[in-house]
């Protein structure tokens, strides 16, 4: 394991630590408990949104907190959820009175942890309400697992509904279209290689030189599928295939088209996969009406890949386009 | 005559010692069927237990595990935080204010323990969960507290633990990060499983030798 | 070697063309020859800013064409300095009358071509201007070399040239500025890992377990010292100093301090690396206005990142917080 | 009698063969101490050169030369590509209309292609770049036109560059990519060298067997 950190135990605290200091002027960072909000939160009359996980999935939270997206982000230890006495202060931080939505990705831990926090928020007074985000179509057979993983869709769940707050809509209403997002969009990863979680030292999990993991989530963990190596169209088709089946794409939808880097593939090779991807949804009849391509939503180091699709409506595209000003998404702003 | 508080403190300390011990294992275990984090979440957490023993030394062993319950839902995450959290904390409120626990109180006190982690994971017996240890360690605490004193009850639980967590190695996940895996998860250890056993293991040391944890820090 | 492409021939090719179709409503891409054009270009009045250079430095160039930045890029093939025969056209596509400025990262095939370039688009009634950038303070005796490779700081004078351009200033004034950023940008980078030149196939070179090489330029060529792995502060601050040095900082001054990553290497990391840096700033008497933090000039899926630091004066800083929309950097607009 | 058009042609389809065989090679030498990209860029840029030859032959050893100047010059990028199309730029106005080419104008033709390199690159002998198989060429070229035909001074010149090309292993590079590198560099022949002395062997199998190229693509 060769990485750029001290001491394996201080890898969040210390990466928290210079991204507090290199967009002070977007955010302020609390150490202990450690969560990151928004430097205007709370924001008078406005909805707050908290999401928080595992970290080693930067820019996830922490980079979308801002003008436009999240007010508060909550890392825990690297692939390992945040606890409710993170939780519940940055909650109880943001809130201006008009409600909180937490934006969960749905993982036991991430779900117990949020669970906790929110019951004790609403103790204190805060209005909570829970969005689970359950995007990875990899995981079939939900009744007997734990359920679809939330992964890169989160980000179009923050960045829409993150929007919806930021103009003025109320609990019920952020969180519905939060919601919406939540029910129209759909994601499958690969991997090419492992990553390796600091405090472990040894890679999540080894392939050989023609082998690729198809179906991982972003936490490392093996997928559902080891196949032999292939082209990247070869790779984009069978990545798309479940997640286009599984949203029901007809022809005439419009669509936002999302190719994400699980951290350690260049963007050139990125791009190819989203040249194959809305290649083949232009031969579906849909409209790639929105696009974005780059490192997102990570696990560390990773080799590899997401492709998400979001069935977009008018008033997603609209929030869409909104402003945003967080450190990992920026525009009109 | 009971077991009492020095008990308890010893058993979270022996506890944190084998966390510490096992560390490497557990990650392993987790590194095979989930993401590489149980190991190093169970010793953090357990280190930060001791701290706060050694701060705030407890007058119950019920008030013990609440300091246990506290700290491990503040300081561990994942599912493993919360579901820890919630046994221990359910595991004093059985235990009350008693300040000696004999074999009955201590076969209820772990299953309501159980019944904890049922309640917040919903995991059934086979589901390849901590629940598989749990389950069948409860069944014989119970069985040994007719009969039995409370070491008798711990001894019970801690071998039917250890054999429910070797019993998940070819079970297919059904809850938890390890379900997503499907079938490839058959053939390892559940790292839960295997960190209750260790757990329910560092209960009958703290038992049978008093005073093993010491009193300073590790 | 495992990428996420097709042919290795083809990776430029299909690279580029996923950008445009992701990009449509900032640039339009060329095929034959391949260089990458603002949409609005010609822009009336303005003087243009073409860059380009070898691919495999994504988002480096194309990243980086659009409102207050480029106006054209011209990506060669892998590692490899583009053609006249690209570098021509695309002159004379974004020349609008006011000049185009050549911004060219000083290696002697980018020099070479670029050179042609320049002199047959003047041939053809083009103002053409060139500015070298040489930030590389790995290179000592530049006597001896090549002399100082042109890496990271490459973006902070396209940044800040596209401004003094997009604002109206003259062929002169837009030379002069970028001139001024690259006599005040130095850089230094490491490696933790070589990277896989797609037609080559094997890496570029192999770091053991518990090696890393100080002093790497952008194109997986080995750098000028191979050393033992030490903690991220350490080699930071290894990375750093010569930066300073050469700078010649001194207290009071005011700085932009960008940590870029070389593709492979977390965000995470890039942060811890970011933290130090800004310590030892601060411990110098340097104020850090500005910050950036990310993948911008890289190495194709290398692990490792350089630390550049641009002394600032206040017309930079304004030029530099100026709006920019481009595929890669995008704010105010 | 001198060698004409179809030797020009030969030698340019003899030489994109040598890149395609040796490419490879040029890579792997490139990647010790360069950016790997070499052997691909010749390999590419002779492809073209003989595509272009055929779809529109040329009458004159000049025009064929101008032609790989040309094509060199917008498809192989990098030092290499401006630095030999320069090379086969001047040694075309060199040769100009000939259509025989005797010895001594094959001495100067080289002759001009080396000081079209210089003065594009600034490289001087010993600076571990093509010069230094391209400076022992030219001398022993010139010396062998005084006596000999155009194949002894080609043969004169290849054998001459193939030395020159084996003796950049030691040197230290000052000039192009390999001399970031410093002490590095040494140790490690010139890839640019390298080719270049293929090259001129390539030159000596055309004019040694004619028409061995073939006429029809590769
Ligand atoms: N729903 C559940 N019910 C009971 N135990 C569970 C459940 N989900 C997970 N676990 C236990 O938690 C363990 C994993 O803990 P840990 O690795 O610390 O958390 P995470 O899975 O969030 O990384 C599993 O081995 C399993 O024993
Ligand atoms: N200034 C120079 N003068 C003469 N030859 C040079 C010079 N710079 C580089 N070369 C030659 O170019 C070769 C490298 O070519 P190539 O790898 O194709 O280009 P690049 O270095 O741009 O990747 C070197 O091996 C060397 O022989
Ligand atoms: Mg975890
Ligand atoms: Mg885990
Ligand atoms: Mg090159
Ligand atoms: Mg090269």
């Amino acid at each position: 394991m060769k990485k750029l950190i001290n001491d394996p135990r201080a890898v969040v605290d210390e990466s928290v630590e210079g991204f507090g200091m290199a967009h002070a002027d977007i955010v302020t960072v609390h150490a202990d408990p450690k969560f990151v909000v928004r430097k205007a939160a709370p924001v008078a009359g406005k909805v707050a949104l908290v999401s928080g996980g595992g970290s080693g999935h930067e820019p996830l939270h922490a980079g979308f907190v801002g003008l436009g997206m999240l007010d508060a982000a909550v890392p825990g230890a690297v692939f390992t959820s945040p606890t409710p006495d993170q939780i519940i202060p940055a909650t109880v931080a943001v809130d201006a009175g008009a409600g909180v939505v937490h934006i969960v990705k749905n993982y036991t831990g991430d779900v117990l942890n949020f669970e906790t926090a929110a019951e004790m928020a609403q103790a204190e007074g805060v209005r909570v309400r829970s969005v689970l985000v359950n995007d990875d179509v990899a995981v079939e057979d939900s009744l007997y697992t734990a359920g679809r993983r939330g992964v890169g869709g989160t980000v179009l769940v923050e960045k829409i509904a993150g929007a919806s707050a930021q103009r003025g809509d109320d609990l019920d209403a952020v969180t519905a279209i939060a919601e919406r997002v939540v029910a129209n969009v759909r994601t499958m990863g690969v991997a090419l290689s492992g990553c390796t979680v600091p405090h472990a030292g040894t890679p999540s999990f080894e392939l050989a030189d023609d082998e690729i993991e198809i179906g991982i989530g972003i936490h490392g963990e093996p997928g559902r599928h080891r196949i032999a190596m292939e082209s990247a169209d070869a790779i984009t088709d069978r990545l798309l295939e479940p997640v286009l089946e599984d949203l029901g794409l007809s022809s005439g939808d419009k669509v936002l088209l999302f190719v994400n880097g699980m951290g350690g593939t260049p963007q050139s090779e990125l791009y190819i996969v989203y040249r194959r991807a809305a290649q083949v949804l232009a031969e579906r009849g849909a409209t790639v009406e929105r696009s974005l391509v780059g490192n997102y939503v990570t696990s560390l180091e990773m080799q590899g890949c997401s492709v998400s699709v979001l069935r977009l409506d008018d008033e997603m595209t609209r929030l869409w386009d909104a402003p945003v000003h967080t450190a990992a998404l920026r525009w009109g702003a | 005559m009971g077991l009492g508080v020095e008990w308890a403190v010893d058993w979270l300390k022996l506890s944190a010692k084998a966390m510490a011990e096992h560390r490497v294992e557990l990650i392993e275990m987790d590194r095979a069927i989930g993401d590489s984090d149980h190991g190093e979440n169970m010793d953090r957490g357990f280190q930060a237990v001791v701290q706060k023993l050694e701060e705030a030394p407890p007058e119950t062993p019920g008030a013990a595990l609440k300091v246990a319950a506290m700290t491990l839902m503040s300081k561990v995450g994942g599912a493993a935080g919360p579901l820890y959290g919630t046994a221990y904390l359910r595991a004093a409120t059985s235990l009350g204010d008693l300040t000696d626990v004999d074999a009955g109180a201590m076969a209820e006190a772990l299953a309501a323990a159980r019944d904890g982690v049922v309640a917040r994971g919903k995991a059934e017996p086979g589901d390849k969960t901590m629940i598989d240890a749990w389950t069948p360690a409860v069944d014989a605490a119970r069985n040994a507290a007719a009969t039995g004193g409370p070491l008798d009850v711990l001894e019970a639980a801690a071998q039917a633990a250890e054999a429910g967590a070797t019993a998940t190695d070819p079970l297919v996940a059904r809850k938890g990060r390890a379900s997503y895996l499907g079938e490839r998860s058959a053939g390892h250890r559940d790292p839960g499983a295997a960190s209750s056993a260790l757990i329910l293991r560092a209960a009958v040391d703290a038992a049978s030798s008093p005073g093993s944890a010491g009193t300073g820090p590790e």
